[in-house]
């Protein structure tokens, strides 16, 4: 077999994005800042589309995350990112194991549309919270990194942009390493068949529960990521449409390497904002457009096309 | 290996080609004109009533600019003689999207003003990107006092008064016409400004009138659309008056289901933001509600050359006159002309000239004297008034209409609004 | 010898239909026994009932003198009780190699429940192109599951069974969908694959031809019931069985084309 | 009890509106097994064409009593196009992929529809607010209905018992079942399962259109408004169980029961109600009230 090039190009690739960072335009530097947080969390869904299962409220820990990172700094003046970040972890990884025990029972629709209705209550809950500006949300001052204060200083925007890379870069090797291992293998045996997973001697609903905390907290690290990065934070991010986009990222991209997840969450963002630009009035039906396209002549998602290729030469 | 050097370019390639994209708009930067960024609603709920409205007058106010067709003391073209261009943008999407936006037009279309922002969630967003930006940044007509009352901004302004007087007029002008009132209900989405606008509104009430007993607050959730259960508990909540904040597609919807059940004959109706709704006659709102504009705009703009002037122009491009959010832009567009202007006459045009010729400067609008006097004269007040629908030969107009003065409606610098509306509401110095 | 595997009155009913009607099976270490009868017998039922799939309306199954039948697939397969399907169940998206594999992994991590996770030696890896050696499966080694012919296809899914240890092996139709000269060669992978692990074995047969030639011991079912439990000789003469069973044997064919899609 | 009357109708009320929304999704979905999001975008257009042609209608001074009839003609031909042009145009060629993927290419359709939608009609809100008040008020206790809810409630029954009869009393009917229980084999009986999948959709389509029709003169017709029922629409779906008319049918009752009891008694909890009813419900039934149990066989 020849070897698989994935690290490689993820450490080329972070290289790459840290060295160029400063000579980006500023807005391109935000821009891949923020596909790659989306790129993080889309990175779970990856997980759990390996797994079989879809979630349809993954908002719900994109949102926690962020909100974990935000109250630090709205009602405990703590703003060190760090401590945001760890923070992010926890709370996710303690909500989504509980959440598990029951979702673990659910598959395809049901599984989706029971963690839909989760998302969808936090949203609710924080909309009737005004102590954190109900829908308006607030602005997050993550001022401080391990202690050095950046907010203000020349460096601010490339730290947090930084930040983001460093963490898509672990987390891209954490994901590719883990699905390479044998609960990797097991995830997919359980998409393909549950029975004989069971038959095998294997606990399926352990291994989607594991699977169900590890996408959470990565969900919840890149809402806490996208709170650093954009400073602000509202319940929206728990709404079902923020859900559907992570899974429209998902299948945009394709499952065939942790690569795709990250690329296609900057295509995504890419996409969007220009339609945005060039058809204000449209950019919706440009969207759902290039999804059609995309379902319909690259059922792989957009990673097809690498491997394609590869496949070619 | 070649495979991976392959797969490595290609990577590098699409990171790249954000970078690339930057192209068209860094040449747009020479261009002549001064390019604004408008940001409003062209999609979702908020469009009709507000966005394109605003977007309409804008553009018309543009135009006339452009055209140098402005009554004085506008009529220099465009800014100080520069003609102008409009870059529109959706503010539809949610605030994280919105603060991406406003980065893009800043940095990819390389506006020099940015002129935007209804949803107050947004402009709470936006504010402290624009500062980082370094950008002026007009907030035209966002509402809540959150802004500048929680911060303080150097490139942000907004043109128009903040929502605490919606609130305090409105109340004011309830207990004026309805001394006896006893019992309150309300009905507001569920969302930040649905609860402000009931938390300010109650507040009021009960610093004015002590003994008042709330009945019921309904809170259905933002487009609901079906008010069936909600009019049921009002009607049984037999309130002399009921407050609501409803908007656009929602308010119309629960007038169309409340009328005919009679609430209105059993109940004294005040929509603190009805004002765009008299223009969209769907053929029910009942005579003796109360309707506030959040400023004298609108149908509440006095008799001027400027309000004449804005609603020809207005008219030439819709089948009906401006509403309020029209009148917000245009407040944006000549107070920043003002600004500008001052700080050409100074003969210095950079940044900081304009941002503080703005500071504490007052202007005209079609919709009479607006004054930079809080935020550190960032946020505009005006003075505000509320009126009273009747029908006159079969056309709805408001009548029995009061104005207020600032001070009796806004907390002087450096008060916040719910510590002002507790403290009893004293007129400040102004 | 030894009872390893014991079901004391088994009755299973769907509705109105009696799939399984008072079962008493003994079953001997390393004792290779074959299950026969028309479709819908039970025999499949009954091994469904010993692997946990279904729960026996009334009746036990005791493992090494432990009760079972409550327990499911997993905690059962734990135990040692593993199976292979009439209709293979395998990891379609996955290689041969990656099929074998979760097995073997699944027993590497499987820690202490598992009695013999020390019986491979070498990596996981090595096991598996072990395994696939002994199963002739070598050449389709990176090859996907689905994309496999039938006969390989059954030839995996029993592997997969083998692959996580088991200490009795229910083989359900392992034949069918089997062109005819590949049978005996699959069943001698599958014996001599058995007797280096010393396991015991049932397997569902419709071939009088196999039964007889690999089983010392033939259960005859006939509308949920044992009419006949002996050596092969003895049970293919019994009256009732030529009559309800063997008589004219349509069933191969039938079990054939069953299986063929 | 005055309230607690209230609470019942309004419920009532509310659920045959949900009813009406939902139906037509669930149909889809238990012949099609698409959980079909356009459907959103297809109540959207039915209210849109229903209050600009029965807008027109009462403009132009012909009898308002004809508006209803406007209304349901706008939903049919709503249904006829979109239906037909969706399912062949489109769906087809997506049947056998996953679920999931079903479900976003039908978001992809609700993002165009979205659009098109503002295209054709603008973002101004439309009125068609005369039916409503046409048939009077009928008034309970000290409420004041009107009547033009009783027919909302008697649309509600009329769908439901139209096709609860047509599914199991009629020829074509059977097929349809015959296909959600098994397509496969229903195929295998000589049925044109293709034909089946393009008249259900149509159907569903209508039924949407329908849903909208008959909602618009009680709202005013505006962007969004697709995708604030969708959510509802699916929400009843599922805690009925997917693809079961009766389940639909308690569904929405129950949820419109709760939702008017939230408003009476604890206003605050309306926003999320719907949801906890759907979470409750899913976790004590994991596939809904109504729900089909397919065994697998090995």
């Amino acid at each position: 077999m020849k070897r698989d090039p994935t690290l490689p190009i993820l450490i080329a690739g972070s290289i790459i994005l840290l060295a160029l960072g400063p000579f980006l335009p500023r807005w391109a530097m935000f821009l891949i800042n923020v596909s790659l947080c989306y790129g993080i969390v889309v990175l779970g869904m990856l997980l759990l589309m390996r797994t079989g299962v879809v979630s349809f409220g993954h908002g719900l820990y994109y949102c926690l995350g962020a909100y974990a990172a935000g109250t630090l700094d709205q009602v405990f003046k703590i703003s060190d990112m760090a401590v945001m970040l760890v923070a992010a972890v926890i709370v996710t990884a303690l909500a989504s194991a509980a959440l598990g025990l029951l979702l673990r029972k659910y598959r395809d629709i049901f599984f989706a549309m029971l963690s839909l209705a989760f998302s969808m209550i936090l949203y609710g809950l924080l909309v009737k919270t005004s102590a954190l500006g109900s829908s308006d949300g607030f602005n997050v001052a993550a001022s401080k990194i391990a202690g050095i204060t950046v907010a203000g200083t020349a460096v601010d925007r490339y730290v947090r942009y930084a930040l983001t890379v460093v963490f898509a870069f672990i987390a891209g090797v954490f994901m590719h390493k883990y699905l390479n291992s044998h609960m990797g293998r097991l995830a997919e045996a359980i998409r393909d068949n549950e029975l004989r997973v069971e038959y095998m001697g294997a606990s399926v609903r352990n291994v989607i529960h594991v699977n169900y905390v590890i996408s959470a907290v990565l969900a919840g690290i890149g809402g806490a990521l996208a709170a650093i990065a954009v400073g602000h934070i509202d319940p929206e991010m728990a709404y079902w449409t923020t859900s559907g986009e992570f899974v429209f990222v998902g299948i945009l991209a394709g499952t065939g390497s942790v690569l795709a997840p990250l690329l296609g969450a900057f295509i995504f963002e890419t996409i969007r904002s220009f339609a945005y630009e060039y058809s204000p009035n449209t950019w919706q039906m440009a969207l759902g457009i290039t999804m059609l396209v995309v379902i319909m002549f690259l059922p792989g998602g957009l990673w097809s096309l690498f491997t394609r290729k590869r496949k070619a030469a | 290996m070649n495979t991976q050097v392959s797969k490595l370019l290609k990577c590098g390639v699409t990171l790249l080609a954000a970078a690339l994209t930057a192209a068209p708009a860094i040449c747009n930067a020479q261009d002549k004109p001064i390019r604004i960024g408008l940001v409003t609603f062209l999609s979702g709920p908020a469009a009709g009533p507000f966005g394109v409205p605003a977007k309409i007058a804008a553009e018309a106010i543009v135009d006339a600019l452009n055209a140098g067709k402005v009554p004085a003391p506008y009529a220099t073209r465009g800014f100080g003689g520069t003609p102008l261009e409009l870059v529109v943008v959706d503010e539809a999407g949610g605030a994280t999207k919105q603060v991406t936006e406003l980065r893009n037009l800043v940095e990819r279309q390389n506006v020099d003003f940015v002129i935007g922002f209804i949803s107050s969630g947004d402009c709470v967003a936006v504010a402290p990107v624009a500062e980082e930006l370094k950008k002026i940044t007009i907030l035209f007509d966002c509402g809540t006092p959150r802004v500048f009352e929680d911060a303080s901004y150097k490139y942000v302004f907004r043109t128009r008064p903040h929502a605490t007087m919606d609130a305090v007029a409105g109340a004011m002008y309830l207990l004026e016409n309805r001394p006896a009132v006893k019992s309150l209900g309300g009905i507001n989405q569920n969302y930040a400004w649905g609860q402000d606008s009931w938390a300010d509104f109650t507040a009021v009430m009960e610093t004015l009138k002590p003994e008042l007993t709330i009945t019921t607050s309904q809170m259905p959730k933002f487009g609901a659309g079906q008010y069936g259960p909600e009019i049921s508990a009002l009607l049984q909540s037999n309130s002399d008056v009921i407050h609501s904040s409803l908007w656009g597609g929602d308010l119309e919807a629960f007038m169309l289901q409340a009328t005919p059940r009679n609430l209105f004959t059993r109940s004294q109706l005040i929509l603190v933001a009805g004002e765009p709704y008299l223009h969209r006659l769907p053929g029910s709102i009942p005579d003796g509600t109360i309707i506030g504009a959040r400023g004298p705009s609108g149908v509440y703009a006095q008799k001027s050359v400027l309000n004449d002037w804005l609603r020809t122009i207005y008219k030439e491009r819709a089948e009906n006159y401006p509403n309020y959010p029209a009148y917000s832009v245009a407040q944006a567009f000549l107070g920043l002309k003002t600004a500008y202007e001052k700080a050409k006459a100074q003969g210095a045009l950079g940044t900081d000239e304009i941002i503080k010729a703005f500071e504490y400067e007052s202007f005209d609008s079609p919709s009479g004297k607006v004054m930079m006097k809080l935020g550190k004269g960032h946020q505009a007040v005006t003075g505000t008034a509320y009126g009273t629908t009747r029908t006159v030969n079969g056309q709805i107009t408001v009548g029995n209409i009061k104005y207020y003065p600032v001070e009796r409606v806004q907390p002087p610098e450096g008060v916040k609004s719910v510590d002002w509306i507790k403290a009893g509401m004293k007129p400040g110095k102004w | 010898m030894a009872i390893v595997l014991e079901a004391r009155g088994l009755n299973k009913s769907f509705g109105a239909v009696t799939a399984a009607n008072d079962i008493n099976v003994a079953l001997e270490q390393d004792a290779i026994v074959g299950l026969i009868g028309s479709n819908g017998a039970g025999k499949t039922t009954f091994i469904n009932m010993v692997t946990g799939y279904l729960k026996p309306s009334s009746g036990t199954i005791t493992f090494g003198g432990r009760d079972i039948t409550p327990f499911n697939p997993r905690q059962i397969t734990r135990l040692g009780i593993c199976r292979s399907f009439q209709i293979p169940q395998l990891f379609n998206t996955l290689s041969v190699y990656d099929n074998l594999l979760v097995g073997i992994g699944i027993v590497v991590s499987g820690g202490k429940n598992w009695a013999e996770a020390s019986h491979y030696v070498g990596t996981p890896g090595a096991a598996v192109d072990g395994m696939l050696e002994r199963f002739r499966l070598t050449d389709y080694r990176d090859k996907l599951a689905g994309e496999l012919p039938e006969g390989i296809r059954k030839l995996l899914d029993i592997a997969m069974a083998m692959a996580v240890k088991p200490k009795i092996l229910l083989l359900d139709e392992p034949t069918s969908g089997v062109s005819a000269d590949e049978k005996l060669t699959l069943m001698d992978m599958v014996m001599e694959a058995v007797r280096a692990q010393k396991v015991t074995v049932i397997f569902v047969e419709h071939d009088m031809e196999i039964v007889t030639r690999y089983t010392q011991r033939v259960l005859a079912f006939y509308e949920g019931r044992v009419i006949a439990d002996g050596a092969p000789t003895v049970v293919l003469n019994d009256p009732e069985v030529r009559r309800y069973v063997t008589g004219e044997i349509p069933h191969v064919t039938a079990g054939d084309k069953h299986a063929a899609h | 009890m005055a309230q607690l009357l209230a609470v019942l109708i309004d419920g009532l009320i509310y659920s045959s509106w949900l009813f009406i929304i939902a139906v037509g999704l669930t149909l889809i979905y238990g012949v099609m097994k698409i959980l079909n999001i356009a459907h959103g975008s297809l109540y959207a257009l039915g209210a849109y064409s229903a209050a600009s042609l029965a807008g027109y209608w009462i403009r132009q001074g012909y009898p308002p009593m004809g508006s209803y009839a406007v209304m349901v003609v706008a939903a049919i031909l709503v249904g006829l196009v979109a239906g037909p042009v969706i399912e062949r145009g489109l769906l087809r060629f997506m049947y056998g992929k996953d679920e999931i993927v079903l479900v976003l290419v039908t978001y992809a359709v609700f993002l165009i529809l979205e659009d098109f939608v503002k295209l054709v009609w603008g973002v101004d809100p439309y009125f068609i607010a005369q039916p409503y008040g046409l048939l009077g008020n009928f008034t309970v206790g000290d409420l004041t209905y009107p009547n033009y809810n009783l027919v909302l409630f008697g649309a509600a029954v009329f769908i439901g018992v139209v096709l609860a009869w047509v599914l199991t009393k009629t020829r074509q009917g059977k097929m349809l079942l015959a296909v959600i229980h098994d397509r496969e084999m229903s195929a295998a009986m000589g049925i044109n399962v293709g034909r089946v999948y393009f008249i259900t959709f149509t159907v569903g389509a209508m039924l949407g259109a329908l849903g909208g029709a008959l909602t618009a003169p009680m709202i005013s017709v505006q962007p969004g408004i697709g995708a604030e029922t969708i959510v509802l629409a699916f929400a009843v779906v599922v805690i009925g169980g997917l693809g079961s008319l009766p389940g639909a049918a308690l569904a929405a009752l129950l949820v419109g029961i709760v939702r008017s009891a939230a408003v009476h008694y604890r206003p605050e909890l309306d926003l999320f109600s719907i949801y906890l009813v759907m979470a409750v419900v899913l976790i004590m039934r994991p596939k809904g009230l109504f729900s089909a149990q397919e065994a697998r066989k090995i």
